[in-house]
């Protein structure tokens, strides 16, 4: 087996996240590169809806925005946009929803807002919200993939851009969120995923080579690690052929 | 009936200072040329609305046209931030940006709203989050019903939407399709509307997946070859990826910026 | 993933005693051979829902399977009343007939707010009208932004709907085209669904104006070829238009009724 | 000029209410009739839009019902039946609303649900509401076309199932309602006009051949008939024939 970078057992790790005829929700970036890696390898018939309105697209190739004619072109079905929110997202129809973050706390909350200063004087203005909140909300499940560093994993985020747990546990169900919300959160060293009594984002799986305290030190919180901690299993040759191929 | 008029012309009818306008597209279609030609005429204090404000907000914004943005995701679609945008809201570069910012079901909805000629629209939307607390157009709304408490979002009316089409037909019948976005929306919630189109053909023969606008709620319709440039328009253009990377580079840099900006006027 | 499978077979799981089930469609492809499926197999206690209830539910309610009926517009279409509906109303024959009546804007709104994972939908309707006086499920609500009152109208979910359409893949992705309706807020409002087709094919090749309900939000297709008749299927037939004619004589007197309910079964 | 009937004087000044370019919201019977005939004679830019969902269409033969395959195939755009009302209807976007009527009252309002006996136990029980009360809502105006007889014309419809005038004026405001309502009643005899200070409909103008005693006579109110009162030009010899061409 060749070798494979951080970023590309990220990308497998996350594309392994999806079963088989899973509808999932997808966002451009890692997110589209995981799904559409997983419906070349072990989920042939994996879902992609875009928030672009097309629904089941099967690209030949990795879409380079959102609204990618490829997108289009191999989709089921094509809808507006209030669609694809209203009628497709809003119901709860969607198995997974996929999100990246610029900022993601113990909780699993993120920001995509601003960072630093106050919401008027930002220190930096990110693109902002996007389909976020309600794929956050509206999804049975969240998947998060981001990349581990102290700057986007932090104690608290400086904007709830979507809503994870909040500051802990029952507060979805006490805002009447019908979806899980994050399950998985998959970064470039390792698998965290929310203890279910405390809803704190717990490291329970690290990726070949990655020592546990090195995610620890890569965390703007003190991180648990699970008293099981987990191994990912290396990328196969065929699914690092595949992200190639795709990604080259 | 809508009037086929050269753009700049349009241009001039449609958005006027202090509008609230949207240049409406969902990657796909952005009416890039119509923008320019709101540079060059130098409009001011606009109020820009969309979705997905990407290079050509960028250029707007750099270019002074803005007072304030309506959005729901600002960023160049895979490439990173829009550096004018930034620059503007980070130091109020030309000129300050006030913003005020949605999810995108929530602008989706606040469009669906005002092409329904309703004051509102209900939806899911924006629970848990910051969002609400920074604007006054995202509110709550309780079910007669079962008692259920939603979320409120007020309709967005325009004073202009600007669109990009493949095809206007001779009486100003507008079709587009492949991706299709909130356009339709974002023409019915306006007061003023102009499309601008690949060409105008004898015909529309009907094409999968197209929508299409009766001339009777167009107001002007400009042809403008390749008026989506560097975006695309389906089974027309491909989207130029590469003028998006370079746009990287040009708006980063305010000079840079001021160079590109003259080769526009 | 929608199941492929005998018409008999979908039927006897998707439609069941006292579910509320609309066998939807707007003149166009209006589900009969399902319909009669459902006369066949006995079916009682149905809240009968559709916009524009016609000849199907006429035979559908004369055949006793229906405890209520849900609906904007009753009638024969181009030919006048429906005389078993009527019967119904008028002389509870053969069994009473509970209404509960709406606009077709109401309706529309309805399903759409249950495609939508809302409890309630909100319009401008019935304003000054009787019809809010006799049901519960319309209501108002006030624009949280404007203080003005609007109309709200409860959402419509489903136990089941029945649609026809012109045609499924292999996979049961489902294809539909022409006047399309409310089919697919019909199908997005219910938890159990069937689609009866003209044919399955091996690909769905794009068709201006086609509606597609992806296989995952479909639970069963039937193949049942001219399954629309008397109704059409837009490039597959056309409307028997003689034989809604001649359901006014049939349906007018309760014997010849009886005489036809015999040739279903 | 050859004779004519009663109906084929009603249709024909009807169409001629619609002007040229008019955006017209078009029920099934003689409203479709009307209106084609419009578009063939006076209005050829006269824009149909049945509720269906076809926008803009231009048949060739007089449709049999308002979802005839004929409607989409020359459509300008078909849309949903949800988007029809909700994006075309609802706004205000049309200029005419063009109705039918089982009862009409002397205010415009309009009942098609149920007449005699009560609601839950009717003596006649009629197809019901359609699209009928948002057009008469929503629509800038109302023309009504309907047969004249003292069962149809009544001094207070049993029902109200479309919105005229309610009990008079001031009450569309009152009710936020931002169309003018009926504008023109048109039937058999004659043609019938709200008074603009009391919102009754008055006979305005009667069909040749017709005695307006006549016309009072198949009224159940006591009709007021127009100082000023009109005759209305009778058929053309062209009117005429694209009419009979249209149903023949």
């Amino acid at each position: 087996m060749s070798g494979f970078t951080p970023d590309e057992m990220m990308t497998v790790a996350a594309a392994r996240a999806l079963r088989d005829g899973a509808v999932c929700f997808v966002g451009i970036g890692l997110p589209s590169t995981a799904a559409n890696l997983a419906r070349r390898t072990h989920a042939q018939n994996l879902v992609l809806v875009y928030e672009s309105g097309t629904i089941g697209a099967k690209p030949d190739r990795l879409p380079l925005s959102i609204g990618d004619g490829v997108l289009a072109d191999t989709a089921v079905s094509v809808v507006g946009v209030p669609e694809i929110f209203n009628y497709w997202l809003q119901p709860g129809r969607i198995d997974v929803g996929f999100l990246g973050a610029a900022q993601l706390d113990r909780f699993g909350n993120i920001n995509t807002t601003v960072v630093g200063g106050d919401y008027h004087h930002p220190g930096v203005r990110l693109p902002g919200a996007g389909g976020a909140p309600e794929i956050a909300a509206s999804c049975r499940e969240v998947v998060v993939v981001v990349r581990q560093s102290r700057r986007a994993f932090v104690e608290r985020v400086d904007f709830v851009t979507s809503f994870g747990f909040g500051s802990g546990p029952g507060e979805r169900e006490a805002l009447g969120l019908t979806g899980a919300g994050p399950r998985l959160v998959i970064t470039d060293l390792g698998v965290l995923r929310p203890d279910p009594r405390t809803c704190e984002l717990v490291l329970t799986q690290v990726h070949p080579g990655v020592d546990p305290e090195a995610v620890r030190e890569r965390t703007g919180w003190d991180l648990e690690i699970a008293d099981d901690l987990g191994r990912t299993e290396p990328p196969t040759d065929r699914e690092l052929a595949v992200l190639r191929e795709l990604t080259r | 009936m809508a009037a086929i008029a050269p753009l700049a012309e349009a241009v001039a009818h449609v958005v006027r200072d202090g509008d609230t306008v949207a240049f409406e597209g969902f990657t796909h279609l952005i009416p890039f040329a119509a923008g320019h030609e709101v540079i060059r005429q130098g409009r001011r204090d606009l109020t820009l609305v969309r979705m997905t404000p990407d290079v050509l907000y960028d250029q707007l914004i750099g270019a002074g046209c803005a007072r304030k943005l309506v959005f729901s995701w600002g960023g160049n679609p895979g490439v990173g931030s829009l550096h004018r945008f930034r620059d503007a809201v980070e130091h109020g570069w030309p000129r300050p940006l006030e913003l005020e910012e949605h999810s995108h079901a929530g602008m989706a909805n606040r469009y669906v709203a005002a092409a329904s000629g309703l004051p509102f629209a209900v939806l899911r939307g924006y629970t848990g989050t910051d969002l609400p607390a920074q604007t006054a157009n995202i509110s709550s709304v309780t079910c007669p019903f079962t008692g259920e408490v939603l979320t409120a979002v007020a309709a967005l009316r325009l004073d202009a939407a600007v669109v990009h089409a493949q095809r206007a037909d001779r009486h100003g019948n507008v079709q587009l399709w492949g991706i299709t976005g909130v356009q339709k929306e974002a023409v019915l919630a306006a007061s003023r509307s102009l499309v601008t189109v690949e060409e105008v053909v004898d015909e529309l023969d009907p094409r999968p997946g197209a929508v299409v606008l009766p001339s009777w709620v167009v107001d002007y319709v400009s042809v403008a070859p390749g008026g989506a440039h560097p975006s695309y328009a389906h089974d027309y253009s491909v989207r130029d990826n590469d003028f998006y990377q370079a746009w990287d580079g040009i708006s980063r840099d305010r000079d840079r910026f001021a160079q590109w900006l003259e080769g526009v006027a």
